[in-house]
């Protein structure tokens, strides 16, 4: 784990994750966070985490990037929308004071590195295994991970509702179509 | 191959009972929906009926045990209280839901589990003690409340507000994370009173990234329950999703953020924390009341009293300590009470597909119905702080706090701000008692309700009238429950977490 | 550490090398097999039964004019071939095709990276390979791209499922995420995993077959329907990637289905020679997808997600559970009670599907979906 | 040789932050709904990288275990948010949040 791996790898992902902010297409957009997760991934591997990197390139990178993509083909949206559209400045500004602010705080946090743990902590052989994992979630973690599979099963039940189509209700809806005139 | 030893759960099951209850019953819930449509229309609201009250016996039961903190979760009176404010709005948002389902034709058993599950997660997320408890709390009352929001696929503002919910809302949960691993970083722990202790005793020397972590999640916390200036999104999502989505948000959603708040701020630090909840709270008590004057939509308006009304919660939570937080509840409740019973009657009003939610529709109904025009004025009233409405109590109770806690200041700009509520709240009693009714359109023309609505909202009348009138037995009850926050802090710290592989006090200090 | 080093780029260099090499001959197999099923004659005209026929189409590939039609995305489309084959080639980094063998004195593994979480390195790249038909889909401004593009993702997603479902039980079994371990474990139960996880066996071997996007469940490039699908608009050596990745891929399921199933390098009878056992069941996995495909006709796009997703997905639920609850009560004997459980459990699927598709068939003579995809 | 340094906590939580930071700044600079949720994906990812960091610091696994639920609900949100969006588009064709003022006040 040393700088040269760590600049190299996190310049990947930083650049990339620029591309998403600032392509003028969705789907290049995607493909830039593709790479950014994948450089995350790489990352998390020299902070040993192999097994969380597995998860997140075939969650990441495998699952939800490629549905999104699946939306974008689905809709077919061609990136008609330019970078940094110019039509809303006010959110330009508070984008940019959140950005300055949170830089500052970043910076701040390398000023004071010293402070903060320097080192990694001697870790013992297993650590970030599937085992080590397991045994952490499934014992002192084993309450949210079962409220995860409410999350999941509120999201599955509502993502079907929302993806049936509209016709499918017994009686067809008589409100009108596009709403309240103004 | 050795067969693998089953490990025995580390804490008792009781904690979670509740939780589990209530989520079981909307799997049974959506289940019944799915494969007996055919009774759905009774069946699936008395199994959603049956299974809140169900849920509420298991808190109570729950609360009698006098459990210890789980690590994850604690079953304190804090939680009983909490839980059974949720339980009561879950249950009134189903008598007030069927009604209205039945006239926009909305699929019955996912709405009532998904709304049950979204219960769950309010639920969770006031009983949480843990950061990453919270979180997944935060997302289970989240995900079915973006999808409730979207429900009536007929109308297209209901897309709309779904879609505006969910990016800001997900954008308000990636602050959530992000101050979490910030805290985690910080501390070691994502356990809030842990957490807060051990930055309290300087065990590590990180406590500014602890208040940037903690400041994050009040920023994520402060988008559920629509702090200026995160409360951007909540009038379009008010006005865009199902009338009877909307009550639900408003109670329940709010509810269970001044929950996490309670939790959250009792282990923030002093000093900047402090000087940051009054500017919010100052800052949402002006600000949604001056809006909320100019707008001509009942469910705009109800949305922006909303936002006031959360700040004056937030002013309780930032007094804390006993007399605050009590206030908190039982403001909560009144809160509840009247903000039901005025969503109740806009559902009523509002006829079929939403027609009418102008203020100017309502002209002269209380003329045509009694019921209707006595009970929205004493809503109006209690929402507006006049006496002796249970919104004056709870309002008193919450001011006195905060005057005792030390902040005069922002006591007198309370009570300024209410009194600009007074207007805009008396405006549709007018417009309700004072105008002539318009011709034969309009809803005026189509008030009958069926009964169980108009029980509904009798009773809610009532309450918010019982509530002000009886509301010492009320603050005892609420004020064993902020006894129950205090004691189950204490607890937390005595409690011996297991201990990680590498104590992270001990090395976080500095380089070895 | 540098022998270590070396040792991996040489076999990192061999591994690919022989797959590379695999590819050709797989080609010439397929038509001549296929051919030889339908009663033709096949390649018979560039060499000696026609097995210069692969070199001579890559030649052709290869030399001709790299054409960007108008209106593609430049990059998506570029780089879409490679998404294809990449993952497929880089899986079969962590798949173990020998015992150790002794070289110099030396111990070494015939692997090129014995990573212990090779079993999920394997699920996520196999996720990632989707990308090469979404983007070819979507880059090439086509509709029929586009619609096999969606028609690819949808169906891998889907497919993923079954197969994830079905490792995790050869996980439970195994105790271990490692490849290495998954063999070594067949060795010591005595048993190949087939047999314990005969249900989880079939299940692999359809979900693969629809992740190969080969027929029977070739939707995604059903000529009758789309034209190519999404390599519609490929041609030349960008064509040949698509083509490549695709057989690449079917040797790459074929050596990890002969890991988790059939017991690895290990010999069934007789001595251990080093790769030859491997290859030979290799082949024979190959043959048997080259034999389901001259045999079935191609589904419909609906049955084939009723059959993922109404049955497979189901299906491997039940397995995983009953591998779970029987290795938890069955201590040492598990494995035995699993393996006739797991043909029990198998048969009953059956004998369920197979009701299910009579009763449909009374009720609607004219619906009656092919054999295999009855929902 | 500083390239053979140790890498210090403060510049994992820097790299975190800048994520973060760009996927606020993209959020809200950008309209497309599609894009913007991307960018709240960028977020997690930097909140994840941080909990993975801390966990390698300060040698609690628990940090990854973090990471796992995160990942979970965000896949339960892009279903939902994904679901959402293309009931929108079946209503209408765009999907620009500009374009989306039915409601106002």
């Amino acid at each position: 784990m040393t700088w040269l791996t760590f600049l190299i790898v996190s310049g990947i992902a930083v650049i990339f994750a620029g591309g998403l902010i600032f392509s003028r297409n969705a789907v290049h957009g995607a493909m830039c966070l593709v790479a950014s997760f994948c450089a995350i991934a790489t990352l998390f591997l020299l902070l040993s985490a192999e097994f969380i990197f597995v998860v997140q390139i075939a969650v990441y990178a495998g699952a939800i990037m490629v549905l999104f993509l699946f939306v974008m083909m689905l809709l077919n949206v061609q990136g008609q929308e330019g970078a940094l559209a110019g039509r809303a400045p006010g959110q330009l500004l508070v984008a940019l004071a959140l950005g300055a602010a949170l830089l500052g705080q970043a910076v701040w946090l390398v000023a004071r590195g010293g402070e903060i743990i320097s080192r990694p902590a001697r870790i013992p052989a297993g650590f970030g295994s599937p085992e080590d994992i397991g045994t952490a979630l499934f014992t002192r973690n084993l309450l949210p991970f079962e409220i995860t599979s409410l999350v999941l099963l509120a999201a599955m039940a509502g993502a079907v509702v929302l993806a049936r189509k509209a016709g499918l209700s017994p009686k067809p809806n008589g409100a009108p179509a596009g709403g309240k005139p103004e | 191959m050795t067969a693998p030893s089953l490990q025995i759960i580390t804490w008792n099951l009781w904690v979670s009972a509740p939780v589990c209850a209530l989520a079981a019953s909307a799997m049974v819930t959506l289940i019944a929906g799915a494969f007996w449509p055919a009774f759905a229309r009774w069946l699936t609201p008395c199994l959603a009926l049956g299974g809140i009250a169900l849920t509420a016996a298991f808190t109570i039961l729950a609360g009698m045990l006098g459990l210890p903190p789980a690590g994850m979760q604690v079953m304190d009176s804090f939680t009983v209280v909490f839980d059974l404010i949720i339980l009561i709005a879950a249950f009134i948002t189903v008598l007030v839901s069927n009604h209205y389902v039945t006239r926009e034709n909305l699929e019955r058993g996912e709405y009532y589990a998904l709304m049950m599950l979204s219960a769950s997660g309010a639920m969770l997320m006031a009983a949480s003690d843990n950061y990453v408890m919270m979180f997944l709390g935060l997302e289970l009352l989240s995900i079915p409340l973006y999808v409730l929001a979207g429900f009536s696929r007929g109308r297209s503002e209901s897309q709309e507000s779904a879609l505006k919910y969910l990016l800001l809302g997900a954008f308000a949960s990636a602050f959530f994370v992000f101050g979490a691993a910030l805290v985690f970083s910080a501390t070691g722990s994502t356990n809030i009173v842990v957490a807060g202790d051990a930055t309290e005793r300087a065990l590590v020397g990180t406590t500014p990234i602890y208040v940037i972590g903690l400041a994050m999640i009040l920023t994520a916390l402060a988008f559920k329950v629509a702090l200026v200036p995160f409360h951007m999104w909540t009038p379009d999502v008010y006005q865009g999703a199902p009338t009877s989505v909307t009550a639900f948000m408003a109670v329940v959603a709010k509810a269970a953020g001044f929950g996490a708040l309670a939790r959250v701020a009792a282990a923030g630090p002093e000093g900047s924390w402090t000087v940051l909840l009054w500017g919010l709270s100052a800052a949402t008590m002006i600000w949604g009341n001056l809006l909320a004057i100019s707008q001509n939509n009942i469910k705009r308006l109800l949305a922006y009293s909303s936002i006031a009304h959360a700040g004056y919660l937030l002013m309780g939570i930032l007094a804390g300590g006993r007399a605050g937080i009590s206030a908190v509840l039982f403001y909560l409740l009144a809160y509840a009470a009247m903000t039901f019973g005025a969503f109740a009657a806009v559902i009523i009003l509002a006829g079929r597909g939403d027609g009418a939610e102008d203020i100017e529709d309502y002209r002269g109904i209380a003329r045509r119905s009694p019921l209707l025009g006595w009970t929205m004025a004493i809503f109006m009233f209690s929402l507006a702080g006049l006496p002796p409405f249970a919104g004056f109590f709870g309002k008193l109770y919450l001011f006195s706090a905060a005057v005792e806690a030390g902040y005069p200041g922002l006591t007198v700009l309370a009570v300024l701000t209410s009194v600009m509520g007074v207007f805009y709240y008396l405006r549709v009693t007018v417009v309700m008692w004072m105008q002539e009714p318009e011709a034969e359109s309009g809803p005026a023309a189509q008030t009958s309700a069926p009964l169980l609505s108009r029980l509904v909202l009798s009773a809610l009348a009532v309450a918010v009238l019982a509530l002000g009138i009886f509301s010492s037995p009320v603050l005892r009850w609420t004020n064993s429950g902020s006894a129950g926050l205090e004691r189950s802090a204490e607890a937390a710290i005595q409690m011996t977490l297991p201990e990680p592989t590498n104590a992270p006090a001990a090395l976080s200090g500095g380089s070895r | 550490m540098l022998f270590d080093l070396i040792a991996s780029f040489i076999k990192a260099v061999l591994v690919f090398a022989v797959v590379m090499s695999f590819v050709p001959f797989l080609i010439w197999l397929e038509r001549k097999l296929v051919a030889w099923m339908q009663q033709r004659i096949g390649p018979n005209r560039t060499g000696p039964f026609g097995l210069l026929q692969p070199i001579a189409d890559a030649v052709k590939l290869i030399i001709k004019e790299n054409i960007f039609p108008s209106g593609v995305e430049k990059i998506t489309y570029f780089l879409a071939p490679m998404m294809s084959m990449i993952p497929a080639l880089a899986a079969f980094a962590v798949i173990p095709f020998g015992s150790p063998v002794r070289i110099m004195g030396r111990t070494v593994n015939l692997q090129v990276a014995d990573v212990n979480i090779g079993i999920l390195y394997i699920l996520a790249l196999s996720s990632l390979a989707v990308y090469g038909a979404v983007l070819a889909g979507w880059s090439s401004n086509n509709k029929y791209s586009l619609l096999g593009g969606l028609r690819t993702s949808a169906q891998m997603i889907s497919y993923e499922l079954p197969i994830g479902l079905s490792v995790v039980s050869i996980v439970l079994l195994t105790g271990s995420l490692s490849l290495n371990e998954v063999v070594r474990s067949q060795a010591s139960h005595g048993i190949w995993n087939i047999f314990p996880q005969f249900l989880g066996f079939i299940i692999l071997l359809i979900s693969y077959n629809a992740e190969l996007n080969r027929a029977p469940f070739d939707l995604g490039e059903a000529e009758s329907e789309i034209v190519a699908g999404y390599h519609t608009e490929y041609s030349g050596f960008r064509f040949a990637m698509f083509y490549m990745g695709e057989y690449v891929n079917m040797v790459t399921v074929a050596a990890l289905v002969t890991v988790l199933f059939l017991g690895g390098w290990q010999a069934p009878f007789g001595p251990e020679i080093p790769l030859l056992w491997f290859l030979i069941k290799i082949f024979a996995f190959i043959l048997l997808y080259m034999w389901v495909r001259a045999t079935f006709p191609r589904v419909r796009y609906d049955q084939l997600m009723a059959l993922g997703w109404k049955i497979l997905v189901p299906a491997s639920l039940a397995n995983l559970a009953m591998t779970a609850v029987i290795i938890v009560l069955g201590g040492p004997n598990a494995v035995r009670i699993l393996s006739v459980g797991s043909i029990v459990l198998a048969v009953l699927v059956g004998l369920v599907l197979k009701a299910a598709v009579a009763l449909r068939t009374k009720s609607a003579p004219g619906l009656a979906p092919p054999a295999g995809a009855g929902s | 040789m500083i390239w053979n340094a140790t890498v210090p906590f403060g510049a994992w939580a820097v790299l975190s932050g800048l994520l973060f930071t760009m996927g606020a700044a993209g959020f809200l600079v950008r309209r497309d709904p599609i894009v913007m949720f991307m960018c709240i994906e960028l977020m997690l990812n930097a909140g994840n990288l941080l909990f993975v960091a801390a966990a390698r610091y300060l040698g609690v696994v628990d940090g990854q275990v973090y990471v796992f639920f995160v990942m979970t609900v965000a896949a339960a949100e892009v279903a939902v948010g994904l679901a959402i969006i293309v009931a929108i588009f079946r209503r209408k064709t765009t999907i620009d949040v500009d374009e989306m003022s039915e409601m106002r006040g």
